[in-house]
């Protein structure tokens, strides 16, 4: 590791790669980017709605502005405010952190026109990699493998009957402008197709405003496995390991966790090489994700993150490289810190993700005032968390309280750290619930235990504890 | 293995709890309602539900307190702390007049000029009484109710955020 | 925030049941009204519904809180079981012998034998009511003070821990 | 380090080391040993006195048993108690933790004829390297280079100056029962000698009841550099690499950090290859650290900890090895899990010690109710504390509130990170104070940051302040 050497600054130079670095986002990422920025010297800019005036990352940040209210629509996800920001305090990049404005070309491109480093890939080709159905085929090209699936996206009855015919059911219908879990519909029978492809639609339109989908053959029992790429202006491209992130509920990752288990032998090897390659393809700067389906021998490319992913700290946790330092020092022009040697990985580590979710109301999202909240620690064991004790949870975001993230040696001995890590989190105040008790029941199911679960985990598990009751 | 911890504080009478409660006094009446009005906001904030009554004394000095009726209310969530900077220029009955945008305010239309307006104006409802410059667009800053202006709270050419108070209005009585 | 140091538990050997109460009052009055306090705030949220009343009283200092009464819930009877007994009985006037070191509880000199005490019984200050053994050892435990035996807490061969109550008397009445 | 397989279980067996595990200790220390417990399916039990019936070790550990009031005395240093706990409870095995009885051979003797495992070294082997004097024989015979010094104890003035005399001033007289910073003064003049003397003597046998001392030569500008030792019963010993610990105040330890910055070509290796063949010579088992002084090219012994300290997770941070599993697995007769090859270490990491002290009070410890806790966190950082929000600090014990322990790959990373880390630490509330501010400064500090630092440093950092103030 000693060639991963004090990477903040470039050689030679006096001062850090930027003054001010202006984060817009909010909940850990916030803190998150916060917290390598002070550790490079640079100072930081914390933009936030009325919501979120107390938020952790508010305090730990150097300055803060208040942009809007609650509503993200006229906060974080308003490009005017944000840059605005940024001028007036004098900030030369900004840290998009996931979500919001993360993976919108638009946004960077009025970034790049006020003088503002936008810290992400460019923007044509997050336009590219965005357009889920014009990655595929861009991938395709480059020689990777891709899921059966339409051409293109699907626009009319005719051309969606077609396409489902020559891939065959079960298909999935996706937004092409899609993204962390949503605008997916899974089609198991013919005469679910249609009305299928019309909600998703539907749905598309309203939630993105693009009501473009394309199918792909849906993989019944595969797993999620992601590559975690670096990449510089230097033509420089190295691979972080993968991660597996099959434990899913809704398409929504709950537990992550690297290196991937039980993959083939040669597997790790043609998803790293792959996702080098489609960096390359695409001209990626940054840190970006290619995902695919795993199943059996078979892997298929799916889509490209063009961000900093919520998962990020398992690939930090085995390789002991700070992402965000180096997308920061690949917008400031400088070549990447580490090679492919640095990060080879040691040991196994693995995030859950605890969300502030009723179990008993379908997991719906509740917010509430936290009285007590005391996180785990010990060894081996990082929290990233905007949360505290007396913080109110606010209605407009995401359900995302805690990532808990352990280390250990071997794969065995991180599920009990995880165990204990989780057990020892106390969290409680009027009306807040979490996932806890799901994430522990996980990570005792036998099946996720010998590492050959699938993304169909949980409604196994649901399945079987059916099943009890019913025996029962 | 249970435990009386309740059981700790009541058995103690005698000299121990004696020369407590003389500390106890010694602290001032001060400190002492301080240490106690915090212990009920412990008990306070424990229940799921607002309690009718509370009663803190401490010798002759003593502090009640009764909360309305709500039934079956669980505790209301207070509301955000956003629309409390308001509120408390409306303790003064005064009305602000906020930014609605991240940006630069100007209190004329153009430098040099005279100002929209001045403390002691009377403004009508939709009266323009600023500029809030952001992203190169002039954003008009409108009275939302006819008064008086009380006071300019930012100086011409200041930064402001969203939700900044930026002059407060004395809004005409209506009796 | 100073607290008196001065009155922190005595070194002295041997009366380990006085060091309870020592400790209590060695904290000083800031931290037995949060004590106390606090165990209130744990009685309320532990219980499945709120109190209709809570009174915590140390010396001339009382806090009292009273909740609504919820429709269709029951008033709660008080504290939660593991703290409310000995806390009525202190309410009783009762006074808990407790056990002065970790071990095991005898009511009776040897096994088979008649218990040193039964309910009921008159026992004199320093009279032996049971015993707690530990490391082969036989602690006699002693009444502290006169007083009728009202009730057997922890049965005949039971673990005990440190400070545990064992007994409860109904002290002498002066007057 | 895929070789530091899962060592929880012995292979082949079914079940845990231990049922049940009693943990003889308070604070932050018996809660990192519950973790370890709990990661490996061991039960626990910790006793705890009655200021410490809710301390988070408490609550946990899965039985606790209240052993006495909150005067250590009556309670962590009564052995009839503890023993009596672990006898009722099952436990076959008891943890002493650091400090209290972790050191005591009668204790661990009485756990032996009682049939309970004390889990550290053999009763006579921790007998003989507690006694200081005789463990500096032990070991210059063993061949370990020494600081020039009395035979043995020093009783009386006409041997106090003759040894003082032949080794020359500074001296440093020291308790031969003491340790943790106590029982120890510097005479630099000959008229403070008997002075000195006699009231060492007299310190050390009010707090230690032993009242014998011996002499050292006092190395002024030394470091303080460390050795951990992991030793089985079937004659494995292997060293996990060294801690610098020079950042002291009056003795006490402040900043920890692994490796040992700016140590001369071959001095590590000379170091490590000495622990290890002291720890054989002592016939030494389970952990144990052996402590030099290092000025320039000259190394010397002082004396051995049969213990885990306080300072062991910047061991584990650079290692990967959680130290109190195999101080257990040791304890079971099992051979030593690691070997020197696993225990290559990677990066840099540092503790500081956050102590509830008033640096205004001259850092008095100040007891006091933590209204707001709230520790850092993010990537690299881990944080042991048994403190949390609405926990009163009790005003019996040492004044231990947190370690921060942060990694990175070098030690600039890592002072920047712990700068950060501790910027964010939250702690308030009446009367509460802490040496975060101090701690700040060490880390700003020139010297330290060039890693050439001594014992001296905090000296010399109050001898510049007070400069600046004459100056100014």
């Amino acid at each position: 590791m000693s060639a991963v050497s004090s990477a903040a600054r470039p050689a030679g130079a006096g001062g850090p790669l930027f003054d001010t670095v202006l984060v817009a986002n909010r909940g850990e990422i916030a803190l998150r980017v916060v917290r390598t920025c002070r550790e490079m010297g640079i100072r930081t800019v914390v933009v936030h709605s009325t919501a979120d005036r107390d938020s952790a990352a508010v305090r730990a940040a150097d300055e803060s502005v208040q942009i809007g209210p609650g509503v993200p629509r006229k906060s974080y996800l308003y490009p005017p405010m944000i840059v605005e920001a940024a001028l007036r305090t004098g900030a030369q990049a900004i840290h998009p952190g996931y979500g919001f404005l993360s993976e919108d070309p638009d946004f960077a491109q009025i970034c790049a026109e006020n003088g503002i480093v936008f810290i992400g890939p460019r923007p044509e080709v997050m336009a590219r990699l965005g357009d889920k159905a014009l990655a595929r085929d861009l991938m395709a090209g480059a020689g990777l493998p891709v899921v059966p699936g339409s051409a293109r996206t699907v626009s009319n009855p005719t051309d969606l009957y077609a396409t489902a015919k020559r891939i065959g059911l079960p298909v999935i219908i996706k937004a092409s402008a899609g993204g962390g879990g949503r605008g997916m519909s899974v089609v198991r029978q013919w005469d679910e197709l249609l009305p299928t492809f019309r909600a998703t639609r539907a749905t598309a339109r309203a939630v993105f405003n693009d009501d473009r989908v394309y199918l792909e053959r849906f993989w019944e029992h595969a797993r999620h496995v992601e590559v975690q790429v670096l990449a510089d202006g230097h033509g420089n491209v190295v691979h972080l390991g993968e991660r597996d992130c099959s434990v899913q509920r809704r398409h929504q990752k709950l537990v992550e966790e690297s290196p991937a288990p039980g993959l083939p032998p040669g597997m790790r090897a043609r998803l790293t090489e792959a996702a080098v390659r489609g960096a390359l393809a695409a001209g990626y700067t940054g840190a970006g994700t290619f995902e695919f389906l795993v199943s059996g021998h078979d892997a298929a490319f799916i889509e490209v993150n063009c961000r900093i992913q919520v998962e990020h700290p398992v690939t930090e946790a085995v390789t002991g490289i700070d992402l965000v330092r180096e997308q920061i020092r690949v917008a400031a022009g400088l070549p990447l810190s580490v090679t492919e040697e640095d990060a080879r990985p040691r040991g196994v580590a693995i995030e859950c993700r605890v969300n502030a979710e009723d179990p008993s109301r379908d997991f719906a999202p509740c917010p509430g005032e936290l009285v007590e909240f005391v996180p785990p620690g010990g060894p081996f064991v990082r929290v990233d968390t905007h949360a505290y004790p007396g913080w109110r949870i606010p209605p407009y975001y995401d359900s995302l309280l805690a990532k808990v993230i352990v280390w250990a040696p071997d794969r065995e001995a991180a599920i009990d750290r995880m165990r204990r890590a989780l057990g020892e989190f106390r969290i409680s105040g009027p009306g807040v619930r979490t996932t806890t008790e799901l994430l522990m029941d996980v990570l005792a199911d036998p099946v996720f235990r010998a590492g050959e679960h699938s993304t169909s985990l949980l409604r196994q598990m649901a399945g079987d504890a059916t099943d009890h009751r019913a025996a029962g | 293995m249970t435990r009386s911890r309740a059981q700790a504080p009541a058995t103690g009478d005698g000299d121990y709890v004696d020369s407590l409660e003389q500390e106890m006094a010694g602290l001032g009446a001060e400190a002492a309602m301080d240490i106690l009005s915090r212990s009920l906001a412990h008990a306070v904030r424990a229940a799921p539900c607002v309690p009718s009554r509370a009663l803190v004394r401490f010798g002759c000095a003593s502090i009640e307190v009764e909360w309305p009726a709500a039934p079956g209310t669980p505790a209301a969530p207070g509301l955000p702390r956003d629309q409390a900077e308001p509120a408390e220029d409306a303790a003064d009955g005064l009305l602000a007049v906020t930014a609605p945008v991240v940006g630069t305010f100007y209190r004329a239309p153009e430098p040099g000029a005279r100002p929209f307006v001045e403390v002691g104006d009377e403004v009508a409802a939709g009266q323009q009484v600023g500029i809030v410059e952001a992203m190169k667009l002039m954003n008009p800053i409108l009275a939302e109710a006819a008064g008086t202006v009380a006071k300019v709270v930012v100086d011409d050419a200041e930064p402001v955020e969203y939700g900044q108070p930026l002059l407060l209005l004395r809004p005409r009585s209506e009796g």
